[in-house]
């Protein structure tokens, strides 16, 4: 589970990091996932979800993907859905609370169709900033006497050579790939967010491929105004993909909030069988339209703009 | 049942919620009752009371009538002190840095272990509950409050899956895990304010609501309570108390 | 070395973190600190060296401090000098590469007067981010094989339970106090810093107190404007000093640049005599001035000035 | 000596040590030398080189005429790509990022271990150097090139204290200490372009400046150096490159 020391230096080596733009499409961008990749999304829940490359990565009828988040919302249910992937490591899996337990997620672990792995949210977290920072694993004082630890493969408990205290080591997560959502970037990568930053730092290092995608590719002169607000660095991404509403229909900080109206309609669709459901969503909102517009489209002009409306008042009222 | 009337179950909980809460305090809450408490207590006794959102929010701007729905996404950072990474919020809570983490769960059992994970067997369940999130974390490292309807069916003898560890099996088997500090602190339903035995760790009734009797409280609980020998009465929710709640949701979203 | 957790928390639990107002003077800050404290500085070399507190603790006559820093400068000669510390813990430590090795470093360390606990810069880091964390010790694949390992007390090897490679387990750093400059930080000691970062945040939050100094003191309604800046919250301060050009000599980003003459000064003062060279400069410098304002008048007004015009070229040009 | 007719030590270093230097790789540089090594290998021939600063600068700006007096202070953040803190940036070495870290050093010796602690007993030195900064970490987690004038007194056989682990005591030993990554990758100097022998790890002699003879590098050293079988020659530094390094450095700080 955790990669030996060495694999980890040769595959990152063999990666070109050189300064290169990387500017691609989101069918480009797809190609770079494989089939069984460990996949980690950037954002929590709602917010920040890289759900235009969740999208891409369904129409490419990727398969056995592991996925990790912090939070999983509806992106969780479409990777089930789509058999894209059977297996969700996360902390919490569900659209979000307002519309309860996810009737998809359900469904499809409650058959044996799909794992859910659940860890504590610190304990994730730990796990990609001990990828980020090259180690094996890092302590922690959580998940001790909890049923958690029984139902997953890798945390070892020890008691600390220095104080004889009682630790649980979680072992580093490094992703084969990260997706991450962000404001803004530049050709090469470098990358800018705002409000909230999630765990996509600590992932982006954590990754053997980084995948971006940017409501806005700026310039890197742009980037160099400020670099004290570039939070990934162009070295770790090997993607660029400028996604405008890339997050719909969840929110991008300062850009737009959730799109409520269709969460609500996903909600409603899912309800009455949940696969069936997720099927009949899938196959008109992620393979029918012919490219990332034609999916927003089919969101509605009006959503757009009340959703970007929503999102700007938050940031500048 | 009040000075004001009436109430729901929810504002008794959000008001029993608030009244615990001390000056000074950080506390790690969710949407819904635990953000409704915390908001009051600031306003009536806590001025200096500090939240923290699992999303990576200290010290957030709330807006009487434009409470966020969830605390992991841009609404509920507008104004706040800081954000952060969901892991360096929750690494507070090992640091040190929190003094209460406010919980729910689908089940709690007599030592106050928590269920948000599987309703029955855990290999083959009968329902998949959405998960710990940040709860394990909350119960793991600091003193816990758990605010929650009393109903049989959730506060039962052992949880069908421990995802937060209360009091584990009773005595000191929750330091004895390697857990040496918080643990549940208060359980706070529509009907008392229970805590937990110095000595064994299970579950006791320490004060009772307006008009509810300790067979009541029994009866809608599905293991042995233990009743302190003095069984404390709360007082009832005040005009002020409940004014503020009103204005923080005017649209009782929460407080239904 | 490592305080157990028991002890950490109840310290941490001990300390009034509530939202309260806690501007302060130098001299009142300096109260807060005790002898024999371990006392970390924010910063590095020559920039955002937290100098006005450093200043003020050596003129309150502090004995016995142990100090930390990623990289030490001239504030280092001033422990040493003034024997409020005997014993600095860092991975470098002279005036700057352009002035040589410190003359009154090697006076002190090679008489046997003082110590100097040298770490790799990462380990050092590495520690003050258990220390952050809330864990005893985190894994590095570094200081392996070297003669530096034996000389310090704390890092122990040991064989990775997951992957059986050798790590070295460094020890969490808990500084009793950490002295931070910030270009603004508001009265509750919610602080933004601008440009490089540093070690501060992690020292922050290792430390069981905490004390600013900042260029300007702001409401707190500005912090909220961009909460996403704040790097050290409110609830892990202890004091707020208002402390203009707080870093002079050194430099603060944005702010004003290194001193050049005044630091030439200084380094031609010491190369005669050290320890005679950095007593007589104290007695000038550090002693002698009424209040900070005065130090600054000692500096010069063409240097401050100077400084100043420098220091914002850097960020607007 | 060069088609250029002369240039000072110090050009030569810089020359060299740039021409190790490969398109696409991350560099962690110091100023001086391999600040200079750097750029000019980015002008030359690695435009996607990436150099990175222990002050926490990852792709500086660097405007000819205006180089920074040192790598923790803002000037070398301007218009940089990213700032970061001390630690992860040094971070970056430990995770694999980094290909190159330039080191120097008061000492170095046969198996390229480096002090820059103590010159004497540590226990009683003669000299108490400034110490390791990020040095220790570099060559710990990363190919080092190692760029010095050849000095006897630098080149020892045994430095008096390892500051920053070479191949340590030769053979495997640098490995089986834990350090299963990187390590000298080569020493450049006013004389020679030296690496290390890949069984024994002793140093070796790889190519000869222009001019310099076997014997007089064997002299400026310490200890008994091994020669390659076929020793190569090193190319003068072109003419563009001597331009590149004056247009960096007009006032010759670093490269007089």
């Amino acid at each position: 589970m955790i990669k030996p020391y060495g694999d980890l230096r040769r595959e990152t080596e063999a990666r070109d990091r050189s300064l290169r733009e990387k500017v691609m499409s989101l069918e480009e961008a797809a190609a770079l996932v494989d089939d069984g990749d460990h996949v980690a999304l950037g954002g929590c829940t709602l917010s920040r979800t890289p759900m235009a490359m969740v999208w891409a990565l369904i129409r490419a009828r990727k398969k056995d993907l592991v996925v990790s988040r912090s939070i999983t919302s509806t992106e969780g249910d479409l990777f089930y859905g789509s058999g894209a992937s059977k297996h969700v490591l996360t902390s919490w899996f569900s659209q979000g609370i307002v519309w309860g337990v996810s009737k998809v997620m359900r469904h499809y672990t409650e058959t044996g169709q799909a794992t859910f792995e659940e860890w504590s949210h610190m304990a994730i977290g730990v796990r990609y900033r001990a990828g980020a920072m090259g180690v094996p694993f890092i302590p922690v004082r959580s998940m001790m006497g909890s049923d958690l630890t029984g139902r997953i493969d890798g945390p070892k408990e020890m008691d600390c050579p220095f104080t004889g205290e009682k630790l649980l080591l979680v072992p580093a997560l490094n992703p084969d790939v990260a997706l991450i959502h962000v404001q803004r970037c530049d050709p090469y990568g470098n990358a800018q967010m705002d409000g909230l930053p999630f765990m996509d730092a600590d992932i982006a290092m954590a990754a053997n491929r980084v995948i971006l995608t940017a409501e806005r590719i700026v310039s890197n002169n742009q980037i160099r105004r400020a670099p004290d607000r570039t939070k990934i660095p162009f070295i770790t991404v090997d993607a660029v993909v400028e996604a405008p509403y890339g997050c719909a229909p969840h929110e991008c900080y300062g850009v737009y909030e959730p799109f409520l109206p269709n969460l609500d309609a996903y909600a409603a669709q899912i309800s009455r069988d949940p696969e069936a459901g997720v099927k009949e969503y899938l196959e008109r909102y992620v393979y029918e339209p012919k490219d990332w517009v034609a999916y927003l489209d089919l969101l509605g002009m009006d959503n757009v703009i009340d959703a970007a409306r929503r999102g700007r008042s938050v940031y500048n009222d | 049942m009040t000075e004001n009337g009436s109430h729901s179950a929810s504002e008794l909980l959000a008001v029993m919620s608030s009244r615990v809460l001390e000056d000074g305090q950080t506390v790690f809450a969710g949407v819904g009752i635990p953000l409704l408490a915390a908001t009051l207590a600031q306003r009536i006794h806590a001025p200096g009371l500090t939240i923290l959102f699992e999303g990576g929010v200290l010290g957030p701007f709330i807006v009487p009538g434009e409470l966020p729905p969830s605390t992991n996404e841009q609404r509920c950072t507008r104004q706040a002190n800081m954000v952060l990474s969901n892991t360096d919020v929750l690494l507070l809570l090992q640091r040190g840095y929190v003094d209460i983490g406010f919980m729910g769960g689908a089940q709690i059992d007599r030592y106050g272990n928590l269920n948000s994970s599987f309703i029955g067997d855990a290999e083959d369940p009968k329902i998949r509950l959405p998960g710990t999130g940040g709860g394990n974390d909350i119960a793991s490292l600091t003193r816990m409050i758990v605010s929650m309807i009393h109903e049989k069916r959730r506060f039962v003898e052992d949880v069908d899956f421990v995802t937060s560890t209360g009091y584990w099996h009773g005595g000191s088997s929750r330091s004895d895990s390697g857990l040496t500090t918080g643990g549940p602190y208060k359980v706070i339903t529509d009907l008392a304010v229970l805590g937990f035995d110095e000595e064994t760790r299970r579950m006791k009734v320490e004060a009772l609501h307006d008009g509810v009797e300790p067979e009541q409280v029994q009866d809608a609980t599905g293991f042995e309570l233990m009743f302190d020998d003095e069984i404390g009465r709360t007082d009832a929710p005040t005009v002020e108390e409940l004014a503020v709640l009103r204005e923080m949701d005017p649209d009782r979203v929460y407080i239904a």
